[in-house]
């Protein structure tokens, strides 16, 4: 006899705005008139992602308790609506960084058709033709709907479709460079083969763990660990579920594609990236640690303090010799990727530790400032698109005292400096692996950080300490969605590094994952 | 009149006036310079009127506040001093003034604004009353952070040739000690959590009891950021970089205040927070406090760049004050506090009056300077007080603390106390051969325009110094001209202006009045170094004599 | 005797810090202003002082009386206050501060007159004459040690004062620093009395000393002896005094004669309570005396430079003074008196040096002086009595108080007392050898003048102004009295008794009047000598290059500096040198060196970054299989 | 045949596929791979579903072979257009970005 499977439309809302945003954007891109198509596109992908967050903050002022829903494939819970409202947020200002158009003296970031090859005399026409592309806007709100459904997902298999959903859209997206095309579809054709390599392992641990329990539910493997204890088959399928999580999240060891494709992917995607797939990817991280896996702690506890350790060591130090300042955030990014797997560890399933609360909050200002970050990496430009190169900010504060000060201020944040929101995170992920009695990581991320803030402070050496280059880059005069980007970001790292209280209560109660 | 917000005040009217001269367009020098000035002054007279308030026999903290900050960390923006915290803080009050008063002329270099200069000064001085005025460990961690940035950008942003090396050097060595602080205060939070309600407040946590073992690990997360800060050898070699390549304001108050923060930290949170650590731990602290006064003593001599050796020289009195504070004596750790104070007054008007020497010679180099005191007598007697403060002669300022230290030390630690007095002899050597090498025989080296030659080869910019006045333009101007033409032509040095005299004359008048009477210090800081002392488990009413004396003469015979 | 507070006119000794220090102040502070009669306040300044210091004395018949000041230091159980004792012992040196530094003053007036920086001169002798009643008037040992560094910098401000000359600036430093050195063992000692006895005050360690354990005391003692050691040129540490005559001349004869270089004497003295309870500190005291008394004699046989036998002769006769005080009770008030008369007749002296100095071009040079008898009359009187009252010419002060020095000597007895009382006596005999020495070389023979630098005219000698000879004359007739008065009018050894106790009729165990014999003989044996050696030769003007190891060893000063330069300021210079580059490579380069071994292997790590998907994945498959293996393993263990 | 067979069949699978990806230089056979090592994880949660009775693990076969389809799709889009611009599917060559 099949039941329909209970379904709360309400607590759908936001996938909903989400997916059918996209699906709009699908249909403009089918049958509107090439002139109107960016701005509908743009607004649709606005009032897609914005309606996405609005929904879910609705949703979570009008909840009553955790829910399951969608026959138990969804959890409607504290963690998993903060982690969608961060996602959508981000989502959004990542959208207004693709629809800048007065940087760029071509009007977009994006090449004008795809499918020319690079560097062929169309393609250079092209270049500085007027016309932009629009795909992206439907392709990055599917992506963010995907995210917002990984980090929802109480099913394996959920979260496999999810991931795929949020990955394919970013795979082509990092292709669709206007400028340096080669590097744009290099970064496309890596991420994707790595990608789908690193899929398959999840997906074997998928199987692997329904053969151990019988299914793909995450309360249900929560009860078979509990009861039966980690098999070989289980503890297989779970290494590999999390080499594949770990790889979106690049952690080290499974990193190797970050800076790449961070360098190579159009920088408003490579924002996109660095803010949106962390947080979905540590969202989907907990919940199958915790939820999965929570009774199992001492399995994978070992594993991940290791992981953690390697991951902020290999980000820190490798980020040292960076020259590209893309490159070097992304290894700013796997070295953030460790401190955000110390607040996970300070957390137990019991729910006393501020482990999770720590870490939703980490991500949230993780990803503002790194968004923020980006965004002004776009605005550093030279003639063949940004300057991406350190030795070309030499000076920049001289040129441009407001950029190097928003810079500077997104670095220090980065370095985790007091009265910036990256110290707000900090303390609160360090506290957490400290209150649960891991003080040797912490200490180890401590010293990591320090490494690490040596190469952000290179930048600030270079923007303020040295003198201007000639022939240096010049620094674009942002549009609106740009300056709004920054606005917020910027904004918001100083505020939650100063008043962080009412945010941090909001990540309080918002910590709690529902079985 | 005790609830007076005057600690909020002396933070926000500098965090203000910093913002309000940030803000004024270029070109406004001048008024930049009087806005700044004039905070500070505000700022002192806060000061003043703050240890007016203050009762030396009333609790140990007053003029407290506190507002809950961040409720989810237990933080409070808690304020409140006692006698240690009120004297820096009158320290900062007086230094940060003469501080923009000595650098009112200095011009920057390459295309920078000097108002941005005069903003960071502020925004430094907020941020340092911020860390002496916090009694939440973690606002104090944040200050102690947030107070880098400003001297990061001042040593980078205005230093001399080296500057980046150097800004990123200290800030880096900085980071990482208070990133291993940070650990420290997350688990002194976790440790006062375990035994009832978590708090970062520095009375909360000076009552809960901690495992010994817990205590040691503690104690050397504090340790290690307060004897980077301070520095001891041998995590000293930061400072004699920063203190070379920062411009001269900006070395007073590193070397002056901001080192402090590390003595500071050990007297208020070492010290009692972790008791039974801080007696486990003190034979090591001490003996590298007393290495760092003789080697840093002989590191002074063996230099041959002006601010580098009053660098070094810091480095040495900081082993004294560390051997103050680790004796555990009321007298010695009076001594030490004193020191602090002495110290910055001393070390801050020596390193104006090199600043002014190198102003006018063009360099750092001693080598490069000779006979000045026969042209310039005030800028050599200035110098030479300075000099005598710094090598604590009686009659200026360090020589009640130097003694206070030794004397306080001695009955607890002989032997490092007899072994740190050799660094008085040392002390004499290196501020006397420099005082000699610089300013007696005859007119040499730059003075006589001979120097320049050898000196070409090294970039004749401004050397960070104190008004890059004429001096150095004919430095620059003659330096292409050839040796010969130029060596017969003894340029004359002038002496200190009126700008210059009013600058220093108010630390040459502390210098001098406290060496004579220190005793409104002393009798300021004493309550709360003997309640320290008593945290500690010494005894709070000073050194307890070995010989019992109550009896007099009737007993001698026995 | 207790110590009773002050009243009258007595409460007011602080005027006697204060006046002189009042007058540094305007004349420092005042500036360019103050050129024209700076000197003169200067000098009034210190007259009223001693009219002051005249008054306290005479109204001293409490004998010793306490003047509260303020609180200096007062922390923990540390409580130090600014006071003063005025006691007989204090009343003589101030007497002798005051009124030797007016004379000197006074002569300076003329002696400075040409020098631009007159004022500023006169600035420092006023900081010195403040610092050292300090010094001898406080009622503790910090007000001593204040005191005692005070006149350190104020020496070093003076020696230095012609600071154009690196040979100035280079003894000031040299004086400083040794000086410093011994100022340590001062130091230390206050220390320990602290820690012992919880004071350090006078009253309180005197009062309460006897309860300490033996080796306490005697650890007190010496270190105080390494102090006074510092300050009064005593061997180990005579090596600056010497070079301290690069001063001007009246420096030399106010600070390196007359006061300063006396206060280890002073120290030892008012310490007395202290060295009577340790025999072993007090032996030490002796030896120091005996064999820097030596040592000043033989140095000052060989030198040529007129200001440095004067000094290697204030060496010596310092070394008296201490070989008196190590004497014990006997010995105080003998050193004191030849204190004081060696005040008058060696200031006079080195005031009569500087007379010819200015008669002869600022020449020092003894070979290229000669026939100056006649050219300076009064200088050579007055020079000459001061000669005569250092050799001891008999009923001269030098014959009264040194012949009591060494009769205490040999009042000690047994071999010690013999070896003692032969030292004395031996250098009694050397003192009229080099002093006798230098008057044939200086005033009579043949006039060897020579221009002081080339280019420069043969000075044509001529006597000082009578404001520089005026004080030469006071100070002359005070060598010639000074000594009758001392020992035999007025003995001091009564006007001392109430800090020293009433002395005891010694048991003399040579007759005081063999001694004197003797030591008169010895003197004329020296005076003989010298003219044998000297006065019948031809001097030449270069001094001769084949002379005796003991000459060459004598003009070395027995290689005094010698050995400092080889046991401590190049090992020094060595260890500075190896230190800097210790911390630049082995502290800062360990720094250097972790930063850039992770930039090394962060470029090495980087190299793994290879660009091709391939190694990717294989990393990533790598990665994999060792999370599965960890976890496996995990679950297995 | 036991239930096992297949699940080491399929384990072998998946390592033929994975060693693929390591060893092949054209960007389609790399893909291939993949696409092996998916439908490998196709025949485990088949085996799996036969084995617990249930009809779960055949639904989600089905689930991964949409989802390996619109891989495919995307795949072979960004493949198509690296071809088109270097005229080579070599991964080895797509190495601007390193270090």
């Amino acid at each position: 006899m099949i039941e329909a499977p209970d379904l709360s439309l309400a607590a759908l809302t936001p996938l909903i705005s989400l997916f059918g945003a996209a699906c709009i954007g699908v249909l403009i891109e089918a049958f509107a008139p090439r002139e109107s198509r960016h701005p509908a596109q743009v607004a649709v992908a606005l009032v897609g992602t914005v309606g996405g967050l609005v929904s879910t903050l609705v949703l979570a002022g009008t909840r009553d308790g955790n829910d399951v829903t969608a026959g138990g494939a969804l959890a409607v819970d504290g963690a998993g609506l903060f982690l969608q409202a961060t996602i959508a947020g981000l989502g959004a200002l990542s959208i207004l960084l693709f629809a800048e158009r007065a940087l760029d003296p071509a009007r977009s970031s994006f090449v004008a058709a795809a499918a020319v090859p690079a560097g062929s005399p169309r393609d250079r026409e092209l270049l500085t033709a007027d016309r932009v592309q629009t795909e992206v806007y439907p392709l990055a709100t599917f992506a963010i709907g995907g995210m917002m459904l990984f980090v929802a997902a109480n099913d394996l298999l959920i979260m496999f479709v999810a991931l795929e959903v949020l990955s394919l859209p970013l795979y082509l997206i990092s292709g669709l460079a206007r400028r340096r095309r080669l590097l744009s579809q290099e970064a496309a054709v890596k991420y994707f083969l790595l990608g789908a390599f690193a899929s398959a392992f999840f997906l074997y641990g998928l199987a692997l763990v329904y053969g151990a329990t019988g299914s793909v539910r995450l309360s249900t493997i929560q009860e078979s660990v509990a009861t039966a204890g980690g098999d070989t088959l289980m503890v297989l399928g779970l290494a590999l579920l999390i080499v594949g999580l770990m790889f979106k999240a690049s952690v080290a060891p499974f990193h190797t594609w970050t800076p790449d494709v961070y360098q190579g992917a159009p920088t408003p995607v490579t924002a996109f990236m660095a803010a949106c797939t962390k947080v979905a990817a540590f969202g989907a991280i907990l919940r199958l640690l915790y939820v999965g896996f929570g009774t199992d702690e001492w399995t994978w506890r070992p594993l991940v303090y290791g992981i953690a350790i390697v991951s902020m060591v290999v980000g820190a130090v490798l980020g040292l010799t960076q020259t590209d300042l893309k490159r070097m955030l992304a290894y700013s990014s796997i070295a953030h990727a460790g401190f955000l797997l110390t607040g996970v560890l300070g957390f137990d399933a019991a729910g006393e530790s501020p482990g999770l609360s720590a870490t939703l909050f980490y991500l949230l200002v993780y990803g503002l400032t790194t968004l923020g970050a980006f965004a002004v990496l776009t605005m550093v430009r030279d003639g063949d698109g940004e300057a991406t190169h350190l030795s070309q900010w030499a000076g920049l504060a001289q040129r441009s005292p407001v950029v190097a000060a928003v810079m500077t201020l997104f670095l220090l944040a980065l370095a985790g400096i007091p009265l910036t929101s990256g110290f707000t995170g900090k303390f609160a992920v360090f506290r957490a692996a400290i209150d649960d009695g891991a003080w040797p990581l912490a200490v180890v991320a401590l010293l990591a950080s320090a490494v690490a803030a040596f190469f952000y402070l290179r930048v600030v050496v270079l923007m303020y300490f040295s003198e201007p280059v000639a022939g240096g880059p010049t620094v674009g005069v942002p549009g609106l969605p740009t300056t709004i980007v920054l606005a917020v970001t910027a904004a918001a790292t100083l505020v939650l590094g100063v008043v962080p209280g009412s945010v941090l209560d909001l990540a309080g109660q918002a910590a709690n994952l529902v079985g | 009149m005790n609830s007076f917000p005057f600690l909020l005040l002396m933070i926000v009217v500098p965090a203000v006036g910093a913002a309000v001269v940030a803000a004024l367009p270029r070109g406004r020098d001048l008024l930049a310079k009087q806005i700044s000035l004039g905070v500070s002054l505000v700022v002192l007279l806060l000061a003043v009127l703050a240890t007016a308030a203050f009762d030396t026999d009333g609790d140990r903290f007053q003029l407290t506040s506190s507002v809950s900050w961040i409720e989810d960390f237990g933080v409070s923006f808690a304020l409140g001093v006692d006698g240690i915290a009120l004297v820096m803080l009158l320290l900062v009050g007086v230094l940060v003034p003469v501080v923009i008063g000595a650098s009112w002329d200095d011009e920057p270099v390459g295309t920078r604004s000097m108002t941005v200069f005069f903003a960071w000064i502020l925004l430094l001085e907020a941020m340092m009353v911020g860390v002496f005025a916090a009694t939440d460990v973690f606002l104090f961690y944040v200050f102690f952070e947030a107070m880098l940035v400003p001297m990061y950008f001042l040593i980078g942003s205005f230093g001399g040739p080296r500057r980046q090396y150097a800004a990123v050097k200290f800030f880096l060595y900085s980071l990482v000690g208070g990133l291993i602080m940070l650990a420290a205060v997350i688990g002194l939070y976790v440790v006062s959590a375990n035994q009832g309600e978590g708090s970062f407040a520095f009375e909360v946590l000076n009552a809960i009891d901690i495992d010994p073992d817990v205590q040691k690990l503690l104690f050397l997360g504090f340790f290690v950021a307060f004897a980077i800060k301070a520095p001891l050898v041998p995590l000293h070699t930061w400072l004699p970089d920063a203190g070379a390549e920062a411009p001269v304001g900006g070395a007073v108050l590193l070397v002056g205040v901001l080192d402090k923060v590390g003595t500071f930290g050990f007297l208020r949170y070492c010290l009692p927070l972790f008791p039974d650590a801080s007696r486990d731990f003190a034979p090591y602290v001490l003996a590298l406090a007393v290495a760092g006064v003789l080697y840093a003593a002989l590191l002074a001599m063996g230099q041959s760049d002006m601010k580098r050796l009053v660098s070094y020289t810091s480095v040495a009195h900081f082993g004294f004050i560390a051997l103050g504070i680790f004796a555990f004596t009321t007298e010695a750790g009076t001594g030490a506090v004193l020191y602090m104070v002495n110290h910055g007054i001393a070390t801050g008007l020596l390193f104006l009056v090199v600043g002014m020497l190198i102003a006018r010679g063009g360099s750092r180099r001693i080598a490069d300077y000779g006979g000045v005191a026969a042209q310039a007598p005030v800028l050599a007697g200035v110098f030479l007080v300075a000099g005598l403060a710094s090598l604590a002669l009686p009659g200026t300022n360090s020589f009640v603390s130097e003694f206070l230290v030794l004397i306080g030390s001695y009955p607890t630690r002989p032997v490092f106390t007899i072994l740190a007095t050799v660094g008085i002899i040392l002390a004499a050597l290196y501020v006397l051969l420099m005082y000699q090498r610089t300013m007696h025989g005859p007119a040499r080296g730059l003075m006589d325009g001979q120097g320049l030659a050898a000196d070409a080869g090294e970039p004749a910019g401004p050397a960070g110094g104190t008004g890059a006045t004429a001096a150095t333009a004919t430095a620059t101007a003659t330096a292409t001209a050839t040796a010969t033409a130029t060596a017969t032509r003894t340029r004359r040095v002038p002496d200190l202006s009126r700008r210059e005299i009013a600058v220093v004359a108010p630390l040459v008048a502390l210098i001098l009045v406290l060496g004579v009477y220190p005793q409104p210090l002393i009798d300021l800081i004493e309550p709360a170094v003997a309640a320290t002392v008593g945290d500690v488990g010494g005894d709070p009413g000073g050194v307890v004599p070995d010989v019992d004396t109550s009896g007099a003469e009737t007993e001698a015979g026995n | 005797m207790d110590t009773v507070p002050a009243d009258g006119l007595l409460s007011a000794s602080w005027l006697l810090i204060a006046l002189p220090l009042a007058g540094a102040a305007v004349l420092l502070l005042g500036g360019r202003r103050t050129d024209r009669w700076g000197h003169l306040l200067g000098t009034a300044t210190v007259a009223a002082a001693f009219v002051v210091a005249l008054a306290c004395t005479l109204q001293l018949d409490e004998r010793q009386v306490a003047v509260d000041l303020f609180t200096f230091i007062d922390s923990g159980s540390l409580d130090v206050r600014a006071g003063l004792l005025f006691d007989p012992l204090s009343a003589v040196f101030a007497l002798l501060i005051t009124g030797v530094g007016a004379l000197i003053h006074v002569y300076s007036i003329g002696y400075m007159a040409h020098d631009p920086r007159r004022r500023r001169f006169f600035a420092y002798l006023n900081l010195f004459v403040a610092a050292m009643l300090l010094l001898v008037l406080g009622d503790n040992y910090v007000a001593l040690y204040v005191g005692w560094e005070g006149v350190g910098l104020a020496s070093y401000l003076l020696i230095a004062f012609w600071h154009e000359r690196p040979a100035a600036a280079t003894a000031a430093k040299k004086a400083f620093i040794m000086n410093r050195v011994g100022d340590v063992g001062l130091a230390l000692a206050i220390f320990v009395m602290f820690a012992q006895l919880g004071t350090v005050t006078y009253e309180g360690v005197f009062g309460s000393v006897g309860l300490l354990a033996g080796g306490t005391v005697t650890a007190i003692g010496l270190l105080l002896l390494l102090g006074a050691c510092g300050k009064s040129g005593q061997f180990p540490l005579q090596a600056w005094l010497p070079d301290a005559m690069e001063g001007p001349t009246p420096v030399s004869a106010l600070i390196h004669a007359a006061t300063m270089v006396t206060a280890g004497v002073y120290l030892i003295a008012r310490s007395a309570p202290i060295y009577d309870l340790t025999e072993t500190a007090r032996t030490v005291v002796l030896c120091v005396g005996a064999v820097t008394l030596m040592i000043g004699a033989i140095a000052g046989c060989a030198y040529d430079d007129i200001k440095k036998v004067l000094a290697y002769s204030t060496v010596s006769q310092i070394g008296y003074m201490f070989l008196a005080v190590g004497l014990g009770p006997v010995g105080y008030a003998a050193a004191i008196a030849h204190l004081l008369t060696h005040g008058f007749f060696k200031a006079g002296l080195f005031l009569g040096a500087g007379s010819v100095m200015h008669a002869m071009d600022d020449q020092v040079d003894m070979r290229r002086f000669g026939g100056l008898a006649k050219k300076l009359p009064v200088t050579f009187v007055t020079f000459g009595l001061g000669y005569l009252a250092l050799i001891g010419f008999p009923f001269l002060s030098g014959y009264w108080t040194k012949d009591a020095i060494i009769e205490a000597a040999l009042d000690r007895g047994g071999v010690s007392g013999w070896v003692l009382g032969g030292v004395a006596v031996l250098g009694a005999g050397l003192t009229a050898f080099y002093m006798t020495r230098l008057m044939l070389m200086t005033f009579f023979g043949k006039a060897r003048w020579a221009p002081s630098a080339p280019g420069r005219p043969t000075p044509h000698p001529h006597e000082s102004p009578s404001v520089m000879t005026a004080p030469m004359v006071l100070l002359s007739i005070g060598s010639v009295a000074a000594g009758f008065l001392l020992v035999q009018a007025f003995p001091l050894v009564e006007w001392l008794a109430p800090v020293f106790g009433e002395p005891e009729e010694a048991e003399h165990v040579v007759a005081p009047a063999l001694v004197g014999i003797a030591v008169t003989a010895v003197m004329a044996l020296g005076v003989l000598a010298a003219w044998l050696f000297v006065g019948r030769r031809e001097v030449p003007v270069v001094a001769p290059e084949r002379v005796s190891v003991v000459t060459r060893a004598a003009r070395k000063a027995l290689y005094a500096d010698a050995i400092n330069e080889s046991l401590f300021m190049r090992p020094g210079q060595w260890l500075t040198r190896a230190l800097v580059w210790v911390d630049n490579r082995g502290v800062d380069g360990a720094v250097n060196g972790m930063a850039a071994a992770l930039g090394g292997s962060s470029a090495r790590l980087g190299r793994a970054q290879t660009g091709f998907v391939r190694t990717y994945a294989l990393g990533m498959l790598g990665g994999a299989v060792l999370v599965a293996g960890a976890l496996l393993a995990v679950t297995a263990g | 045949m036991s239930l096992t067979h297949y699940l080491v069949l399929a384990a072998i699978l998946f390592t033929i596929g994975a060693v693929g990806v390591l060893v092949r230089r054209n960007a389609i056979v790399v893909f291939m791979c993949v696409e092996l090592m998916l439908n490998s994880v196709n025949l485990t949660l088949v085996t799996f579903a036969r084995a617990t009775g249930t009809i779960d693990g055949q639904i989600m076969a089905f689930f991964v072979m949409v989802v390996a389809a619109a891989e495919v799709v995307v795949g072979l889009a960004i493949i198509m257009s690296i071809y088109r611009t270097r005229r080579s599917a070599s991964v080895d060559d797509a190495n601007l970005l390193k270090y």
